[in-house]
Formats: structure tokens, C-alpha cells, sequence
């Protein structure tokens, strides 16, 4: 059963130094507030886990939270590069950090694996890349059947997933749509999960292409208006492009990257 | 038709939007391969079915997408599905028809590389990585691969295999397992290339207008073979033009060009 | 791209003699008036598979057009047996049938590996069950990563996939909602399918769960009204439990059975 | 509270509904778990959530549903979820508290069987199969099991192992790699069983009021152990009798009482 809690109550308790933590999103729903939460409360040695690292996790990895980054996209969408990743990466500024890297499917497959509670799963990947010789994570298995080589890739659970959604009920139960990527499966696959929404209601009204998760598998519910920006909240918010094009300058200079962090997120006076 | 002038960049796009058929199955990535399968589909393919790796089936979005998860993709889908669903069960069969997919270094037998430049634990530049490029190599029908050529881009084998295109030559493909045909048609600045049907190795088979078949071998980073027939593209009509210069000035819905 | 066309017309075209059918339709939607429509044109050698059998192979297989039964549960649900699937198995009649047997998510999972393209799928189950005995169809496969030992089914690519849907657009794509069991996999596994729809609409207006095949996914469409009938279709019709009870009745009886074919599918005159 | 008279299967729902803790996440099948459950729901335990394999996550039917798949569980669920979904995301990870079994045989280490009674290639009677059942037993961190008690029912050993209970015995779920339990409780029409604490052989801890030992021992098909404080099942209540009643009154809906 969630509890109803506040974000920095729920970070405190859920989000803890060496973890893995997986927050999805794919483009929509970004849960950008819960990560500067994380950065203000200094956590560290994380292996952070996400598909598409994107600006969340250029300022998570910016800003010496994490250790190993487990990834499969690692680009500012429609812009360029990822500048602090690219510099932790190529000369190991804040920390140094290791990576392990998947394709987008490989990633997939990994979570439903983990939702699914077995160890494995099977894909056609991988074959012929370099991927494979690079990630200790890509295997190969034969099918008994037809003694075909498939590729497996290890389950991914990570020790906590965050997650942001348009709303919860009072009893903690999650619903979000519109583009809604692997986030049931980053849930699932977790040991604990925080969900950030931007509104309480008393009643989930069925919605179109919604996906449900039910309060028995999230551990925390913390109301967070805009919790997704600069990234976007259907039917709550537009994407905030201007920011994604501005993050470019701000996260190719160290000191204007650190700038940005003590103006907008250890003063707690961020957007989101 | 009056005579009307034109960017490379808007080259490449018209020639890429031709080679989708209408009512084919296309898994688009953002940039100019969405830019090229809407300009297809505001031209002479209106069936054409967009497929974007956030989920959305049959998107139909009235300007073009800043991002794979713009929430105009989700509004005008078919259907929206997981991502985990986008790769397993509509990708990896080979639904799909043809996948496009850019590159960073793409070698002569058309293997991709969007990960590092340089060795991988020292890179010399680290690039974003694979997303869904590796199954889409993979598994589409046929891969359309749209990349700027220069010594630095065509390079003879690439610094790291992010996408298979035909391995190390004929027969590789399905002796990997992989199930589509590959890279069919790689679209440049200056031309096309396209696989030899002995050897896959990529041959210029057509050049852009005003191109020399120089220019094209002084860009390319290995010895550059030329089909007997190489022929010229049509430079884009008015009409694709003028719908391509709409779909620009539409990008994310704002009516401002794209950063 | 899906064709709209006749039922009869449609069954002509897509399901032919020794094909592997599937008609799915976990209690909701299950495509009996399809299945009218195969007995009707005496399609024989069929291997059928169908999670839940149910009444609709009953009849089926006491009109002998089935071979062999690929299924995980066997009864009509809320009232017993099923006395031709028991008559055949037991006595041979009208032929002998073949089983092939797994467990729902044995069943479940072969057809999401044949919607996913790859050879097998992995779940945990059948260990220690005499089910792995008798059907060759289970295997174990070990985790490359952990050294667990899991079982494999082999994916389930039927030649046809018949269901039942609430609606389609002119263009072909059917929308269906309410419970949908497995049917988005056995439609994505099969070489060829057919919907059957209660009506076709201009536009396919989002439902909430509902879900969608693309008309390139079906090859064709037929406008059924009541085309589940004695099962239901959510927003159409409700289950007519009366027939379930009767069916006990007639089905216990190769004449009663004998009669039923005769005067409710042969004549055409059936109520579905 | 005043007397009242009650069958033995109405004996066996309470006992079964008493079984259930509140916010319990019960996965229930048709026919007297499903009775069983809404019983619990609309008495002491009204958070426990409802799992049906048809997909319907967290449904709370106002009437007692006909079949697992009725449209009143989709319309009142929490959520509806593909089939291959209930299974591989909740089920198999062992998210759900108790999982309900029936059977035609039980054995001594409560291994079950749905599917044959005879030989498999020549059957006796052909049941109907495994449905949910097999890995309902493997994963619910616990499973109850009901069913009515004879020599013919409860066997020393099953004809054919449809669902583990306890394999020969202590370890034997654990070597086989069964996440859950195991049947921590069969309840029948006399009593209950438990699995010894040392050897997992079911073992009788409690009988229904006005049942004995030797009735017990009589319709057991191996020499029945009784648990050294065999204890007396306290008689349903009037208040579960009468909601049970009124239950059973509405299946599907119609008033009218099942088939």
C-alpha cells in the first residue's frame, strides 16, 4: 500500500547512497523534480539506470550522484549531446563512471524480465554488434526447440524506481497515460517505487490508454504539480523545449553547470 | 515547373521521402528520417503508417514531432502501446517495412556506428549509443540510412559495430540471425549508395544534381566503386519543397524553426 | 491491410483444411458464430488451440473437424465437462483427438513469443508437474547469467487467429475492449486472421482499455452482430448463461449433439 | 447469536473466506474460491483485493460473478490486464498473498490433480486440465486448497501431478524452484488439513463441528495423522450465513441461484 507522503520525505526514505535507481520516462513524464530531490539531499554512488539518460540524469551525473550509468540512449532529444555525461565519461569529471550499455530493446527486456520475476530475457539483438563484447549483460542462449542462438539479457530490478504520473487516488493507486514507455515495468521490476503525480483525486475516471498501477505495488505517493518539467505532462503541461535547447550552454561549462545547480536546485527554488 | 533552389540538407529529405511507398510500415527516428516519412506522407504516400519506438502506431501528427515522444504522436495514433510492446511484438517480427536510422561512422559493408569515436574505455568522442537502432539493423524489412559524407563519416570499417549492416560481407546477415534485408540504400549529401549485389559492398549508384562522381569518391574513406549506370536523383519539384519548407517552419507545433 | 468482407466468404478464404486455428476469447468475445461458420464448411484436420475450449471447440470437435486440441483447461466454465472434448479423448468420436496440453501461462506465453517473433518464451512453471511429461512441448533452458534452471514453451504460430471484436473502422482497424485476454497475441502470432466485429464504425473513438490491432496486422473483417453469442460482448450483449446450463444437456448425447448441428449450424439458422 | 443450520459446503466457504487476512491479494478462481472470497470481502476483510486470471486486477463485483471472466469484474477492477500479463507480472513474481485450488485428487504432500483419472492415454475420466492452477501453486506465497473429502479425492498419490504441492515431501519446492509455499491448508467438508512441519504430509489440525476423527480417517485414502490439538472450527456465524446466502442469491447477477 503507497503511503501519501512528501518528495523529500519520500526520497529520504526510499532513494538511498549505492543504489540502483531506475526513473523512466520516455520523453513524457520525466520525473525531473524527484531527481534534483535527490541531488539537494547529496546522494551518491548510485548506478543510475534509465534508457534514455537525457537532461534528468546529465544533471544527476553533473552533479557527483552517480557511479555507473546502465543506459541504452545517452542524447539530448532533437538537440546534441549530453555534455556532462560526455565529460564524466571522457575525463572523468565530478566522479568517474562506468558504464553498462544496452540497446533500447535490450533495456526493455531487461525490465519486463525483472517485472516478470525471472532471471533472463530472450531478444533478437545483439548479434554482430559490438554491444555484446562491450556489456558483460548480453548473452547467448539456444532455443531446445529449433536450436536457434537468440541473445539474453540479465533481468534488471533495480533497488528503487521513480516514476511520474498524472494522478493518484487518496489510496495510492497510479494512473498515468498518453506515452507511458517502460515505466509499469521499471515499477514492477523494483524493489521500492515512488511515484510523483500532479493531483490527488478521489476517484481514477477510466482514461484511454491509461496504465494503472495498483497501491499493493508502489511504496510512495508524493504530490509534485510539474514534477515532470521541463519534460511533459499530457494533459497537464507542454514540453518545455526552450529549456532542452538552453541546457545545451549550460551543461557544456563546468561552472555554469554549477551555477545552474546552486541557483536552481540546492536553493530548492527550481521550476519544477 | 519553375526552377527553384535547395539546401543538401532538403536534398536528402526529398530523396529519403521517395523512397517510402505509400501504405509502407515505417519506423522513424526524429530529425530528418521524421522529417522525410512526414514530407512522404504529406506527398505521395498520405497511407503511409509511422511507427515511432515511444509506442505510438499509425501517428498522424499535423506538424512535425521535436521529439520521438512529442504528445502529438500519442494523440494521433492508431494506438499507443508499452516500449517494451514497440520492440517485441512490432518491431522484431519484421512488421515493419522499412527502418531508418542516421550515423556517426558507417563503414563500406554499411555496419553503423552511433556509440564512440576512438577506443571505448578512451574514447576521442562519446556519442549517445544505440537506442533502437541495433533492432531496427536488425529486424525491418529494409534499412534506409541517411548520413553527410565525409572521410570521417565513410570510413572503411567503423570504430564500433552499434548497428549491423551487412557484417563482413555477403552472407553475413544470415549467418547473424538477422532476419531483414539490411541497408539498402544509404542517402548522402552527394548521392546514393547502395549494397553490391555480390559482395554488399556499398557502391555509389546515384548522384544529386550538380555532383561529381570525385566529389563523391573524395568523401567517401575507401576506394570508392561506381555502378556502370550511376545516375542522377531529380532535384525536388516545387511541390516538395514547399510542403517540406511547411513541415520545417511547423516543428513541435510552434510555427519556429527547430534548434 | 484488412479486407472487409462476408463471414462465409471470410472462412473460405482464411481457414483451411489441416491449418493449426485459433479462436481466442477468454470468457468475453469468443468468436462462435466464426466457428458455425468453419463446421458449416466441414473444414477437417484442423489442430485447434484455444487456451479455454470452452462450448465453441465442443462443437467443433463433436463435428469432427478437429484433429488434435492445443489447450490448457477444458471444461464449460460454472457447469462441468465438455462431453464431446470428453467423448472424443475417452472414445475416439466422432475421431480421435490429439492433445497437446500446457498450463494458461504456458499457453499464454507461447503465443506472446510467437507475437514477439523469437522460437520460445521462459517462464517459471511446469517444474516437478507431469505436464512436462506429456507434452513435447515444454523444455528447460538455463539462466546464462545465474544458472537457474526455467522451463521453455515453444512459441504457438497458429496459421489463422479467429476472435471477436467490438468494432472496426472502414479502414480495417478493429478496436476491442472490457476483457482481452490473449487475443492481441494470437492475432500478432498467426499467419493469417479474421475479426469478427459487431459493427464498423467511421471512426474508432478511444475507449479506456481498449485495445487496437491496426488493420495491417488483420487480413479480414466481417460485420458479425451477436458474433460471440452465448458468450458477450462488453457495451453489446451480455453472456447467455441459459445456453451454457442447456448445452450440459445436449452435448452429454451424440443424438441430442447429432440434432443441435443440424437444426442450429447446418441449416444456417443458428441464433449467433 | 442465535442457531442456525448450515450445509457442509457452506461450512467449507466460511472456513475457506475466514482463511483470507484483509488486504490480502487473493487470486481467485470460479465456483467456491470466488464464494469464498467475496464472503471475506463483504465481512471481515474489506480491502482484500481480487485477482482473477482473466485479467481483472483488484475487481469488486457488487454480485458473485458466473466466470472468471465476467464483464461486472472488468467494469469494477482496479484495472484490466492482458492474460499473458497476469501471469508473467503478477503472478509468477509472487506478488499475490493467497492463491484458492480445487481438485479431483490430492496426495498425502498435497501435489494436485485437474487433468486425468486413469492412465493419460487412456483415461478413466478425462478432466478438464491445468488452467491457472500449476502456477498458481508454484507462486502465490501461499495456497489454500477446497475440496470435499473421500477416499477417491484424497489419495495417496495423484494419477497425474497437474499442480506441485510439496513434491515426496520437506525441500522438494525448494529444489524445484517454487517461489511460493506451497498449500499451507486444505479445507474440506470436514475439516482442515495442514502439512507436518517436518515431512509436509498433510495432516488434519482441525475438524468442522460435529465431524469426528474416524469420519475424517474413513474418508482419507491413506492412513490419516491427526495433529496432536486437533481443534473444532467454530460454526459460520449469522451474519456469514446471511451474506453468504445473499451471495449466492445474485450469481450473475440474475438473483436466481447457480447451476
Amino acid at each position: 500500500m503507497a503511503r501519501i507522503t512528501t518528495l523529500p520525505d519520500a526520497v529520504a526514505e526510499l532513494v538511498r547512497d549505492g543504489d540502483v535507481l531506475a526513473m523512466e520516462g520516455f520523453t513524457h513524464l520525466i520525473p525531473f523534480a524527484a531527481a534534483h530531490e535527490v541531488i539537494r539531499q547529496r546522494r551518491h554512488d548510485l548506478t543510475a539506470a534509465r534508457m534514455t539518460p537525457d537532461l534528468i540524469y546529465d544533471q544527476l551525473i553533473g552533479a557527483g550522484c552517480v557511479r555507473k550509468l546502465v543506459f541504452s540512449w545517452g542524447g539530448n532529444p532533437g538537440v546534441g549531446s549530453l555534455h556532462r555525461f560526455r565529460d564524466a565519461v571522457e575525463n572523468g569529471w565530478p566522479v568517474p563512471l562506468e558504464l553498462e550499455e544496452h540497446s533500447h530493446a535490450g533495456m526493455a527486456n531487461r525490465y519486463v524480465a525483472g517485472a516478470s520475476g525471472v532471471p533472463f530475457a530472450v531478444l533478437r539483438g545483439y548479434s554482430g554488434t559490438s554491444l555484446a563484447g562491450h556489456s558483460p549483460g548480453v548473452a547467448t542462449v539456444t532455443c531446445p526447440f529449433t536450436g536457434e542462438q537468440l541473445s539474453a539479457v540479465p533481468a534488471l530490478c533495480p533497488d528503487v524506481t521513480v516514476v511520474h504520473a498524472q494522478r493518484a487516488d487518496r489510496a495510492g493507486n497510479v494512473q498515468l497515460w498518453g506515452i507511458t514507455g517502460v515505466q509499469k515495468e521499471a515499477v514492477l521490476a523494483a524493489r521500492r517505487s515512488l511515484v510523483t503525480v500532479e493531483e490527488l483525486v478521489d476517484e481514477l475516471p477510466p482514461q484511454p490508454g491509461a496504465v494503472v498501477l495498483p497501491t499493493w505495488v508502489v511504496d510512495a505517493v508524493a504530490v509534485v504539480p510539474g514534477g515532470a518539467h521541463p519534460s511533459y505532462t499530457q494533459g497537464f503541461s507542454k514540453r518545455d523545449n526552450g529549456y532542452y535547447q538552453a541546457w545545451d550552454a549550460i551543461s557544456r561549462d563546468r561552472a555554469a553547470f554549477a551555477r545552474w545547480l546552486d541557483e536552481q536546485v540546492y536553493t530548492g527554488e527550481v521550476r519544477a | 515547373m519553375s526552377e527553384v533552389s535547395w539546401t543538401t540538407d532538403e536534398m536528402m529529405t526529398v530523396v529519403a521521402a521517395r523512397a517510402l511507398p505509400d501504405r509502407a510500415l515505417c519506423f522513424v527516428g526524429i530529425g530528418l528520417p521524421s522529417t522525410a516519412a512526414n514530407l512522404a506522407k504529406a506527398t505521395h504516400a498520405p497511407d503511409l503508417v509511422l511507427v515511432y519506438e515511444s509506442g505510438t502506431l499509425g501517428a498522424k501528427p499535423p506538424h512535425l514531432p521535436l521529439s520521438i515522444g512529442d504528445g502529438i504522436l500519442a494523440e494521433t495514433a492508431d494506438t499507443v502501446v508499452s516500449v517494451p510492446e514497440v520492440f517485441n511484438y512490432w518491431l522484431q517480427p519484421g512488421r515493419i517495412d522499412v527502418g531508418f536510422l542516421g550515423a556517426a561512422q558507417i563503414d563500406r559493408f554499411g555496419n553503423i556506428n552511433t556509440t564512440v569515436i576512438g577506443d571505448y574505455r578512451e574514447p576521442k568522442v562519446r556519442l549517445p549509443g544505440a537506442g533502437g537502432a541495433p533492432e531496427i539493423a536488425a529486424s525491418c524489412r529494409e534499412v534506409v540510412v541517411v548520413v553527410r559524407q565525409s572521410t570521417r563519416t565513410l570510413v572503411p570499417e567503423v570504430d564500433f559495430v552499434t548497428s549491423v549492416g551487412f557484417g563482413r560481407g555477403a552472407g553475413d546477415r544470415e549467418r547473424l540471425g538477422l532476419t531483414g534485408a539490411g541497408p539498402r540504400r544509404v542517402i548522402t549529401d552527394l548521392g546514393v549508395l547502395e549494397p553490391d549485389p555480390a559482395d554488399c559492398e556499398l557502391t555509389l549508384t546515384r548522384l544529386h544534381p550538380g555532383v561529381s562522381v570525385e566529389q563523391a569518391r573524395d568523401a567517401t574513406g575507401w576506394p570508392l566503386r561506381v555502378a556502370a549506370d550511376v545516375g542522377v536523383a531529380e532535384p525536388p519539384t516545387a511541390a516538395e519543397l514547399g510542403v517540406l519548407r511547411r513541415l520545417e517552419a511547423t516543428v513541435g507545433g510552434r510555427g519556429g524553426p527547430r534548434a
